[in-house]
């Protein structure tokens, strides 16, 4: 970062600069250069801002409505690089055995291939391991709860 | 509308129109319904009108749709008491059926043993023949000599097709036409055979040339009581994929339509069949030839709907829960005509697919006109699955007014942003030999390339 | 497809839903079709589609759907050989229809005689007392005293209403339960009239308290051949606007049925009637009450053409063509049931009216489901005229199965960007008064304002 | 632009100017360049004001397609404040009789209450007459021909 050639640094202003531009014109879309300096800034009209399907089903979105999908729906932890998410669907084990210690809690180191949740699907116990080593930061799910493909489980940080 | 549901809750294990279908009917039964779906089906109509839904795997049919083990946790989780597999994916899997019934949960459908059956070609014209269902007739085996296979030919009636053991893609394939031709046929066939496969073997085959595809819609429950519903003609096929579907069949009498009514809900009957199901024929020259049955809900089962007045899709769940018939052949009138269009997602002229943004959705109403589809203005089609999107389905008194009403209906509809096959069925209600009814299987290949 | 057309070209005098309705009857008998429209309704659906339109006026009805003499001269420079007038505007104006026919164009609709008769109320009623239809009895004239009213009262049967001659509004009207409060009902009822209107004349008339609204459809050609087609029943009302209209009535007999149908047949052949008709009753107490007649299509027709398989807008026109009706009443066959929805684009709960954009536009689909509604997405509802819509028309194979599917249909239902009542129908299939067939003329009154 | 440092200043005069060109000229995008400096400026179209729903119905728009209201339909005259319009449903008569003089050519002067044309609507002639004084510049009408309601008849300016 401090290396003043290849390496350049974001000129936030300018970014900022032109983010204000592109909102105060109702641009989408603004490339700017001079020489070597170059930023494109550009805001996608969002199709579902213009209409927003709610009507036909308005019932149900997310069917399991005890689990945390609805809720976590704009939870920001969602894009987190250390989320790991259920890759099947199936029901949540905490322990490898009813009155054992849970595999991980909330503070807990891991390394590669520690087991952290089993997912019962088809009466197959699936141990879901940590893909790096850290810390356990955030438990989405608890035991017996069915969970969906895709749905959030821990992050490892 | 209090009185109890025949089942608690339903999945349904499809996904697109079919699932919509599906869904319908139990919430029209009072019962609840739980759509599964993949990463790229989150925002599709079955899901945002089911009851409960749950994602079971990314966009690819092998990890969702195809996903035995997902469907079957889905299921259980969910606490669904019954599995609709609808048609395609997993409806014709005999393992699965087994699989879902072992875990003490329903499968709307017939027996594992049954798809089973029915899904080994070889198995299912044996059956069929013993059930006096008529088959393609042939040889049945390798001939080897002018003289053994001349009264054969005789026996099958000409013209006959001498066709290779090992053969495929026409090759080792000719048309004998007479008696006259039969030896030199039989020694070109070998001959080519053996260029082509390394195995001059060649058998005997009756020669359809112009046949049309009929099929005999049957109903089953568990106690014995089996009705047929009248036949649907799909011989309008591009490729081997059906294009428009039409019932009655404009080339059947009535003594036919009722000859292999009888016929296939007698073999239904005799199997011991239950659910829905479809006997697919060719027919040419007053004759029928047995090819295979569909153990499943079919496509074009509206078009049987639209005719004798019934809901399929309720009758196979209720027949599933042990809920007899409640009615018997002589009660079954079909009555009208009515004709499907399947539309696709694709370009008109080259049928490539055309998944993408639907910047509008109007169906067409009125009188006699039903819409099957999962579209919606703003939907996005996904380009992992089937390109049908929509079901257009017209019914009228007889078959002209059926197909003025078609006509009308399919200039009323309008899916804008994606290509569809709209125009071509447009071009299709104006062509004289289906206006007619005058068409057979190769008609429409033949129609689509001039 | 290519037999000739009744006519060759039918001006559409009307707008949206009905308009729409028309058109497509018109081009399924390959007819051609005009719209006439106001400068508001430019972009409207049956505009849109038709084969010709013709701009006759600004917004206001008065100056556009009601000038008959735009619409006429319309009719003549697109040489239109025929008018269908529609409801409403000027389908029940005699004088329209006499001038219609005087230029040589065919009014589709019955003669200018018969609107006139039928429009004509005292005439209407007496004409259907002579045909031996039963009217709401009373005195026939004023009664002078409780001896004179006596027995008049008897022969009426109590409960009787005494009505002030001048009456309206409710006041000089009083209900008498039994003959003992005959008397005292007369002195109080006079009083009340001498006091509100300076006239103390009074009337005796059958009270009905809780009538249901049975209306019957006929249809006549121009040879004398007449059908019914059963009865809609019209009771759930809102201010005299009909909501909710089902064929048959829950609450009739089929000996019920097909006495009024008979009469009503009868009546229509006496008269010489031709082309469409309505015959309107109240119903309590197991008897008929004659109110009037409609002399023209009513919007409730599509749940008739439910149950009996025919299209009524293609009748009506191949009857003004001079065409026989082609079946007698024993080839009518009524079966199933059905179910029509109005929906008016106002609040549901205030009904205040709520015109404006569509932003989304959504019918629902599947398998006994109409929708009948000149609505897209995009479309702007225009302040200047009736409030309705679409209409939602539902069928099953009994009452209980049609109400189930209007369930779903009503959930699956978009109109968005405007305000309509579909919450409102929502809540009514909730109702167990309506899922049981008991409601009269006032029970929705009662049910929006609880 | 002239600043030769490393920190480039967005000339947010320049993107204003852009924006404002790609307003007024309808682009939905402008890329502008000087030796080293650049600028692109884009405004993607928002879906639902793009959107005509034209299709349900394309056949039949104007119905009379002999008629000029096809045509006329981008013809600035239509906005002309002296126009004069078709007040109903009928057809055009451009002389009292047959074989006599039309009642106004292109370059005739009118004065208020003069008839323009007649037309015939339920078999009665109704003139249209001018409303102010002038000079007749346009005659959108030929006798025999049928005009529906709001349809240009003549200029008179």
């Amino acid at each position: 970062m401090t290396e003043p050639s290849e390496k350049p640094k974001v000129d936030a202003e300018a970014v900022r600069a032109l983010a204000d531009l592109l909102h105060e014109t109702g641009l989408t879309e603004i490339e700017y250069g001079n020489g070597d300096w170059r930023v494109r800034v550009a805001k996608t009209a969002i199709p579902a801002a213009a209409y927003t399907p709610t009507s036909p089903a308005s019932p149900a979105v997310s069917g399991l409505a005890e689990g945390p999908a609805g809720a976590a729906l704009t939870d920001p932890d969602l894009d987190h690089p250390g989320l790991i998410a259920s890759p099947m669907v199936g029901v949540i084990y905490m322990s490898a055995e009813p009155g054992q210690p849970e595999f991980v809690k909330v503070g807990d180191t891991v390394s590669t291939g520690d087991t952290l949740v089993l997912i019962e699907a088809m009466k197959v116990f699936n141990p879901i391991k940590a893909q790096h080593p850290g810390t356990v930061t955030r438990i989405f799910v608890s035991a017996g709860m069915p969970v969906e493909y895709g749905e959030p489980l821990i992050i490892v940080e | 509308m209090d009185h109890p549901p025949v089942f608690h809750k339903v999945l349904i294990a499809n996904r697109g129109e079919i699932a919509l279908r599906i869904l319908r009917a139990c919430r029209e039964m009072g019962v609840q319904s739980v759509a599964v779906h993949s990463t790229a089906d989150a925002d599709a109509m079955h899901v945002r009108l089911a009851d409960e839904s749950i994602c079971i795997g990314p966009p690819q049919a092998s990890e969702s749709y195809l996903n035995a083990a997902a469907i079957l946790s889905a299921a259980i989780i969910s606490n669904a008491d019954a599995i609709h597999p609808g048609y395609g994916f997993l409806s014709e899997n005999a393992d699965f059926a087994a699989m879902v019934e072992e875990h003490g949960i329903s499968f709307i459908g017939p027996s594992a043993d049954h798809i089973r059956l029915m899904g080994d070609k070889v198995a299912a014209i044996k059956f069929c023949t013993g059930a006096g269902i008529p088959v393609v007739p042939g040889s049945g085996g390798p001939v080897e000599s002018e003289d053994q296979a001349r009264p054969i030919a005789e026996k099958i009636g000409y013209p006959v097709l001498v066709k290779a053991t090992a053969g495929g893609g026409g090759r080792g394939m000719k048309v004998v036409e007479t008696p006259a031709g039969l030896g030199e046929a039989l020694s070109a066939a070998r001959a080519e055979a053996m260029a082509a496969f390394g195995n001059g073997e060649v058998y005997l085959e009756k020669y359809l040339a112009q046949p049309r595809h009929i099929e005999v819609q049957v109903l089953a429950d568990l106690h014995g009581n089996v009705v047929h519903l009248g036949e649907r003609d799909c011989s309008m096929q591009r490729r081997h994929q059906k294009v428009i579907e039409e019932a009655p069949s404009p080339a059947l009498t009535q003594q036919q339509r009722e000859f292999i009514g009888q016929l296939a809900a007698d073999a239904t009957k005799q199997m011991g069949y239950r659910s829905v199901g479809t006997f697919e024929f060719l027919f040419e020259g007053g004759e029928f030839y047995f090819i295979e049955m569909n153990t499943r809900l079919q496509v074009e089962h509206p078009v049987t709907e639209s005719i004798c007045g019934l809901d399929l899709v309720r009758e196979m769940i209720r027949v599933a829960t042990g809920a007899p018939l409640g009615f018997t052949q002589e009660d079954v009138k079909l009555s009208g005509h009515a004709v499907e269009c399947r539309i696709n997602a694709e370009n008109p002229e080259t049928f490539a697919p055309s998944p993408g943004r639907v910047r509008d959705y109007h169906a067409p109403g009125g009188l006699g006109v039903r819409i099957d589809s999962a579209l919606y203005t703003g939907y996005t089609v996904p380009s992992y699955y089937d390109s049908m999107v929509a079901k257009l389905i017209v019914s009228g008194t007889s078959r002209e007014a059926c197909l003025m009403r078609l006509r009308r209906a399919l200039r009323e509809f309008v899916i804008d942003g994606i290509e569809t096959t709209i125009p071509l069925h447009q071009r299709l209600i104006e062509a004289t030999e289906f206006r007619d009814g005058e068409y057979d299987v190769h008609w429409l290949q033949r129609f689509v390339e001039g």
